[in-house]
């Protein structure tokens, strides 16, 4: 079909393009608030029943109805599902973002409009093919009320998609029925306007080259995001209070949290065996969840960055106090309020040290909706080990985008870790109880609960104390227990979970990151290995880093630390934290707000292994460029 | 009415209660503060109470944020863990530890610092919630731990130790509880404990946030001519609502009282609460009247005392979000993990 | 005399120990809430006028009123006054801490002691000299009324010390003239109380061998403590919005700049020029002086550790948005509550990065008083040309105590600087005003005030923004941004007041510190250079880090650093913010509460330059022990 | 009673005020709010009290926390700064603000998260201090932009859009404010532009802290059956005390209403509000009675809207700081730093 610009209504042909099966990216341009959320996610879910790898990337706006919001769909038959910034197709439904749309399609792809209207001039492109499928129009002929017209296009140009794409009818229709099994008239008309797009798109245009294959589904995966997985390791953990207040993107968190309490912690006459406490705000939600740490209880919350600000003093006092905690940080754009609704992992540095004085705390970073569950899972039995503030870093893109990931498992022999707690049968064994004293050398004392026994009461504060737990303002009395809190975080990195480390053979490069980046670093380091350049990956998975981090970074000459974050975060974490000088640590960094791609990844490397770099994209491998040359 | 001075009845520190503990059980570390300082006369009659209810030591929760005020829980019941918070955000602390133990008794001690500058939002809403704890505000009108300024509490015009006058107006905490619906709410003054300790003794005893906000002066920062914290101001402005005479007043006691000067309150625990009406018609459990009441002898610049408000039906935060009846952090771990077949059902959704 | 141990009543005899002059330390024990605080510093001030180099460490309790309280006084001809550890006296007048008091004694010293009841046996020790003077019985004889008693109590001690060390008697009555000049009753009790304890001690013993002879006195200095002089500088500087909240140290910083106000901004009919503002908390002053700065006032707030924590979420706020504000951390001894009548410099990293995401701060280290007063003016000024928070960021060593210090002086040829901004000329010459252009490539952008012309509104927000000021969630529009952010602390990197060098002959190492640490390094410096160690010396006084403090890193072999804090924060930061590797970075940590010695300094170095060292001081300058070997 | 009708008098866009500026000189940006939020109808009264007033825009200042409600200070006046400050912190950034700058005119808007969850204490505390500003409370019971979770003034028992009851009692701004002190509350609806624009109006002329509270439904998720901030149920639960009818009122319309329905308030800056008053023997300068009369209309299920209350006489921020005429932002170096002479002789003092 000529690329010449002219909206395409003679049947394409597919001579000029080769077919591509189960390789290609699209985006939907809608407008939030008008149903095309659900409309995008059963497109997601039919392209994943039919057994491909696939990811959809929803970028949408910090506001509740009427402005511009897209949806990504990447679909990759070797599982690369990182997102991919350029779009073979594009679905443009939104007139008012018609012109960024437009020019955000590849050479060579496809723009499916709504052509109830012409199409002005000046979006004309010659190098791209103009599908115009008259959706409104159809669907004012079709439908009766404003607001089915506007919710059946959704599903009209479903229908158009499926029909040039290749997605699947049945799958489709399935879906629907699960969604509608108890409304009949919803489903009939969701039928009907599937159909009119279906039909339509069928009868005036060919299928695309891009096309969808139906491949043996993989019962080993499942479609899920992040914050659902984190709330179900939380549930399986055994935590019993959850104390937050609302902040995007960490709300979903909580929702799941309690509606799986529902589910699973609810008897029949209502009674509950968990508490959901809606704070007044985070310094609040903190201190709830420090006081049920410290009467015994699992208790975490979920918060973003400004609520991590608003906790650093209530974070000082469990560090100090050596109180437990599980805090979820669900990152997303920074600095100060941000852009609320993109992602970013800039919160690294301010969760290491939050608080002032000297603090440092463990930090957990899962790299999918799988890890949110385990991780989730094993951040309360850190946090009572080790009587301290646990950390579990996502973002945005995890926690609230649907990810394919592997099915998650539960063994059942697992038995939750309360830590060192001292009840009546050890009390017994002593003379006195001293709060702070570490007996066995691993930095970590005993506690004990309130209401428990006289013998165990001691008083907690954040101002000084010494190792009996007595209010100190004495040089040695004070040191000895702060000295005491470094050794307990040597003991844990040593035990938290490791990097995950994937070696090539022959390789003089070497590359770290974490969470959310590793899809998109795998993908790089795939293609970088198919260009001759073997790179071997180490994700790593907490905060501090362990003796084989540190092995790691020693063993590359040259180690590319991926941030998503304009400073480095992650880099000056692995200066601060490792043995390893600086120099050889070249920093790869993203953070306008998008998931990372490959092609962000590629940018900061390939100048380093391919000298013959652009200078563009040599800038950002060079140390972040706070730091003088 | 001094504030040293014991009751008669315990000036035998061998005295045994029904636990069979002496008063020396329910006392705590030596106090560091001021000779003569009002939070050490409530220390006391925070002690007494808890002797008088006989109430098991290490059944007791102390929370309190920070200053001198919040200092005052180490002094009571060393037998009971001890919370000392960061500055003003004790409540939430309280609320989660109640939360994860509904069964313990707990109390709060803060200042007006503490309570009604920093820590305003939380105390609101930790009213809002109707935690079940027993809150004491120790009103000095001054933040006494930082050397002096003025705090929300003190009154327009009163004199600081340098002789400024405060600009601002106060901020009345019962007027703001009675506002916010608080289940229990009176005010008192250290250096009377035949008022203060009953009133402790209610406030134990109730359920839900049970406030108290005790004027007690600080000797070293806001004594002085000028204050309308001071002892003196205190001991001629205040005006007794209400007399709670909780566990000494029994049936045949209240009996002796004149007709309808004897209201009595049925606790949630069964137990009955007789209330000495000292002021004409004061009915403690009409809201807007007590509200009304209040703001009238305020205006004559009276200090109304005694219990103001109490309102014995209003769910607590366990009742509201009804929670089981073991305390959840002695949930066993089996009745809290759903297992591994719940998840592998609930995996197939999401294939 | 012998140091039977026996109280000494016959004459002492000077043989024994050779006369020192002007070169000892002592310290006085005592109850606070007793008006010892006074007594003390008219002993400071009399030694102070009588010209010896002096300073006193006033080592207090967190309460009003009856515990145990210490000052410590050093006097040091050749100007070494920083804080030294070993005593020749002990000045005990508070018996519940008489043990400890006596065991701090160095071996061969003296115990000043009030004998009107008899000293215990097992307070006895053979190596000192006890000097009993009954001071009690003597005020119960001569003075009515326990608050007499007990006030002049104190004046009798430094009777009796001037009569044994030489103080001054006629400056010491200078002093009491100035002091009670209204208060003629008092004047004389005092005087009385004085001759009281000087006679006595004239009587029963001989002058000590440490002895103070008065010098030609130095106009050059003044007395003064950092607080004062840094309310000064906020005074001169033209600030005129104070918002605080109280909290210790900090709280001395706002009295005396309300004083000052007071006196200097203040009409015969009261009228004001500026505010003072004692805000509900932390988070409102931050937010207070963030307005008011917005609106175009200079105004600055003095907090400690747990308010930085609280004001956090404000300076991101004010960080991104570009709003001027002065910060004064006056840091405690962390971390949480920590022991707030201690001194540490814990806050480093807190404050250089302070709030969630990509943030860098300008911090600027006073070292004494005198710094105080002109880093402060300097803070203002740098605050509103880069339109951030800038922290000044000092001790309570240096804010809270007494320091001899320059005398301030003021260039009246001075003026503020109030950066770029646009009023009507200015925007008279642009077609439309765009908040964030950054126009001459210095990264800073020209902002302009409310309520000047409606050519010049704009929308301030924490929320992400474009170089317009528009609200954006735009991947370019908002990258932008936050990358002139960066170039905007580049260009003050180079501006910023530059680190204070001094070099010697033929050094090999150097040695880094900042703050209250360097009269204790400067008196290390001087004993290793007579040990035969030359070492040039870096004070640091302003983050981020200027290219010469690069260049002297990279110049020397071996750096030390020396932190007040546990982690070693100074050296983190100097890892992380220039281009110096970390090896050579030997850490020197002193974090116990009480300022820093030079004792703690060579315990750290000497065992590099001299390596047959024992090991305890060998971990001091270990890496900060939380990374691994 | 639309929330969207605009009266009759500024359909024509074209007409022109005092200063020559029409209409369109006090309109902002374009809304991104859901179609039909009571925000819009509020940003539009703001509008047209503006224009009514003949306001220099540029004289203005707008500021705002962070909700849906928050972000409304871009949509109307333009020409005016804006600040959009951090969740719940608005009070004290115009606090400093107002400080630094007596002059202008200040306007907050808030939500009742923003100011009664997180931001209570700061809400309080401007109310204490007297600062002077409107500051519009844009009331719907419910988290919009974080899509609908219970806020502090939800009522008890009102349903979520998924029909779960709220458990916790709700907060009511209007007696907090009057317990507070505050010198000018208010409450009024979205909907009710014509008692709106005039409240606005004279808040923006009361020289200090002046608080309105508008019930403003949100119809994405809290304008559904069974929740008490939908547009049905507040229409049909309000009860109007008093109507202020401000600029448009002058004394022979006043003149006009039945002798005692009209009661004459002079404001500050001399200029006299007539309040027309609707409920009988209603007087909005008597606090207590203010009190008692909304306490009881709150228990028979009526929310009394129009001006509640009001004191003229309360000093604000600045007359108790006694801050001098010229605004402190603008005063000259010269006049702020005492210079070398001064310093030079103060050193002496430290010699
Ligand atoms: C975040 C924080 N800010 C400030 C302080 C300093 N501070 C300690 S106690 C106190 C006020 C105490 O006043 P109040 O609560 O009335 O107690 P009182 O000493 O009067 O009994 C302050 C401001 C602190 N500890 N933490
Ligand atoms: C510190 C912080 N916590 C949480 C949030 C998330 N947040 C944004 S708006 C909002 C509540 C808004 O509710 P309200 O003030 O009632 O405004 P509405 O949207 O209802 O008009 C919350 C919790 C935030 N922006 N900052
Ligand atoms: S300063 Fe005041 S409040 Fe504090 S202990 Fe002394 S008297 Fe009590
Ligand atoms: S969500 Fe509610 S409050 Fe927010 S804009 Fe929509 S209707 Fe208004
Ligand atoms: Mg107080
Ligand atoms: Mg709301």
């Amino acid at each position: 079909m000529s690329g010449n610009g002219r909206p395409a209504r003679s049947k394409a042909s597919e001579e000029e393009v080769p077919n591509r099966v189960n390789d290609f990216a699209f985006k939907i341009a809608t407008v939030n608030g008008t149903g095309s959320a659900s409309a995008n996610g059963l497109i997601l879910k039919v392209i994943y029943r039919m057994g491909i790898p696939v990811s959809g990337k929803n970028v949408f706006p910090s506001n509740i109805q009427g402005l511009p919001t897209w949806y990504e769909v990447r679909v990759n038959k070797s599982g690369h599902v990182a997102r991919m910034p350029r779009f073979d197709l594009i679905v443009a439904m939104n007139p008012s973002t018609y012109s960024q749309d437009v020019s955000a399609v590849e050479s060579g792809g496809w723009i499916l409009y709504d052509d109830s209207w012409p199409l002005s001039k000046s979006l004309i492109r010659p190098d791209v093919t103009y599908i115009g499928v008259p959706l409104a129009r159809i669907c004012v002929e079709k439908f009766a009320g404003a607001r089915a017209r506007i919710l059946m296009k959704n599903i009209a140009y479903v229908g158009a998609l499926a029909a040039l794409i290749g997605m699947d009818k049945e799958i489709i229709k399935q879906q629907l029925e699960e969604t509608f099994s108890h409304k009949k008239a919803m489903l009939d008309s969701n039928f009907k306007a599937l159909a009119l797009g279906y039909d339509y798109a069928r009868e005036h245009f060919a299928p695309l080259p891009i096309q969808l294959e139906q491949v043996e589904p993989d019962g080993e995966y499942i479609m899920m995001d992040g914050n659902t997985a984190a709330a179900l390791g939380c549930v399986y953990a055994g935590a019993t209070v959850g104390a937050w207040y609302p902040i995007t993107p960490a709300t979903s968190l909580m929702d799941n949290f309690s509606d799986l309490c529902k589910r699973f912690r609810t008897e029949p006459d209502g009674t509950r065996r968990y508490v959901f406490l809606q704070a007044e705000d985070e310094l609040a939600a903190a201190g709830m969840v420090i006081g049920a740490g410290w009467m015994g209880a699992r208790a975490f919350t979920s918060t973003a960055g400004p609520g991590i600000d608003l906790m650093s003093e209530f974070i000082g006092l469990a560090y100090y106090a050596e109180i437990p905690g599980v805090f979820f940080d669900i990152q997303r754009t920074g600095p100060s309020t941000g852009m609320p609704t993109r992602t970013q992992q800039g919160d690294l540095l301010s969760i290491a040290y939050a608080s002032h004085g000297d603090t440092m705390h463990i930090a957990l970073f899962p790299s999918s909706p799988e890890e949110c569950f385990y991780l989730s899972v094993q951040a309360f039995d850190l946090a009572e080990r080790f009587q301290t503030p646990v950390f579990v870093v996502s973002d945005l893109d995890i926690g609230m985008n649907d990810w394919r990931t592997p099915r998650l498992r539960w063994d059942s022999a697992y038995r939750w870790d309360r830590g060192k707690v001292f009840r009546e049968a050890e009390l017994a064994q002593i003379k006195t109880f001293a709060r702070y004293l570490d007996v066995d050398g691993d930095g970590i004392a005993a506690r004990t609960l309130p209401g428990v026994s006289a013998k165990g009461a001691y008083f907690t504060r954040g101002s000084g104390h010494d190792k009996y737990g007595r209010y100190t303002e004495d040089e040695d009395g004070y040191q000895e227990v702060v000295d005491r809190l470094v050794k307990k975080l040597e003991t844990a990195r040593a035990v938290l979970p490791g990097p995950v480390i994937e070696r090539k053979a022959g390789t003089v490069a070497g590359l770290v990151c974490l969470g959310s980046s590793e899809l998109a670093c795998r993908e790089a380091i795939d293609i970088l290995a198919e260009r001759g350049h073997p790179v071997d990956l180490m994700r790593l998975r907490a905060f501090p880093f362990s003796a084989e981090v540190d092995a790691f970074l020693r063993q590359h000459e040259i180690v590319f630390v991926v941030d998503q974050n304009r400073d480095g975060q992650l880099r000056t974490l692995l200066v601060n934290d490792t043995s390893v000088e600086k120099a050889k640590l070249r920093s790869v960094r993203h953070y306008s707000g998008t998931p990372l791609s490959a092609d962000h990844v590629l940018k900061g490397v390939l100048p380093v292994l391919e000298p013959i770099s652009d200078d563009a994209a040599g800038t950002d491998v060079s140390e972040p460029s706070r730091l003088p040359a | 009415m001094s504030s040293i001075a014991k009751p008669k009845i315990l000036t035998q520190k061998t005295e045994r209660n029904a636990l069979g503990l002496t008063r020396l059980d329910y006392e705590g570390g030596m106090s560091t503060l001021c000779a003569g300082c009002g939070h050490d006369s409530i220390t006391a009659a925070i002690v007494q109470a808890f002797f008088e209810m006989a109430l098991p030591p290490h059944r007791a929760v102390k929370l309190s944020g920070i200053g001198c005020s919040s200092k005052t829980t180490a002094y009571f019941v060393s037998q009971a863990h001890g919370f000392n918070a960061v500055h003003g955000r004790m409540p939430a602390v309280a609320a989660g530890a109640n939360a994860a133990h509904k069964d313990l008794t707990y109390i709060g001690v803060s200042g007006d610092g503490d309570s009604l500058s920093i820590g305003l939002g939380q105390l609101c809403h930790a009213i809002r919630r109707n935690v079940h704890m027993l809150y004491v505000l120790e009103n000095n009108g001054v933040y006494g731990l930082t050397k002096g300024q003025f705090s929300a509490s003190s009154d327009r015009g009163s004199k600081s130790k340098y002789g400024v006058p405060n600009q601002e107006g106060p901020i009345d905490s019962i007027s703001l509880a009675l506002a916010l619906g608080c289940s229990f709410v009176a005010r008192s003054f250290s250096g009377d404990k035949e008022q203060l300790v009953p009133l402790v003794m209610a406030g134990l005893k109730h359920r839900g946030f049970a406030f108290i906000d005790v004027l007690s002066p600080c000797v070293t920062f806001n004594d002085h001519e000028g204050s309308t914290k001071s002892y003196t101001f205190i001991r001629k402005s205040r005006h007794e609502v209400t007399a709670a005479g909780f566990v000494p007043i029994q049936p045949e006691i209240a009996a002796t009282y004149a007709p309808g000067s004897v209201q009595s309150v049925t606790m949630h625990d069964g137990t009955t609460m007789y209330l000495r009406k000292v002021a004409e018609g004061y009915d403690p459990t009409n809201r807007a009247g007590a509200l009304g009441y209040l703001r009238e002898h305020a205006d004559r610049g009276e200090v109304p005392t005694g219990l103001l408000y109490i309102n014995e039906n209003d769910p607590d935060l366990h009742e509201r979000e009804r929670t089981a009846a073991t305390p959840l952090r002695d949930l066993p771990f089996e009745s809290l993990c759903p297992g591994g077949e719940a998840l592998d059902r609930m995996m197939d959704e999401y294939l």
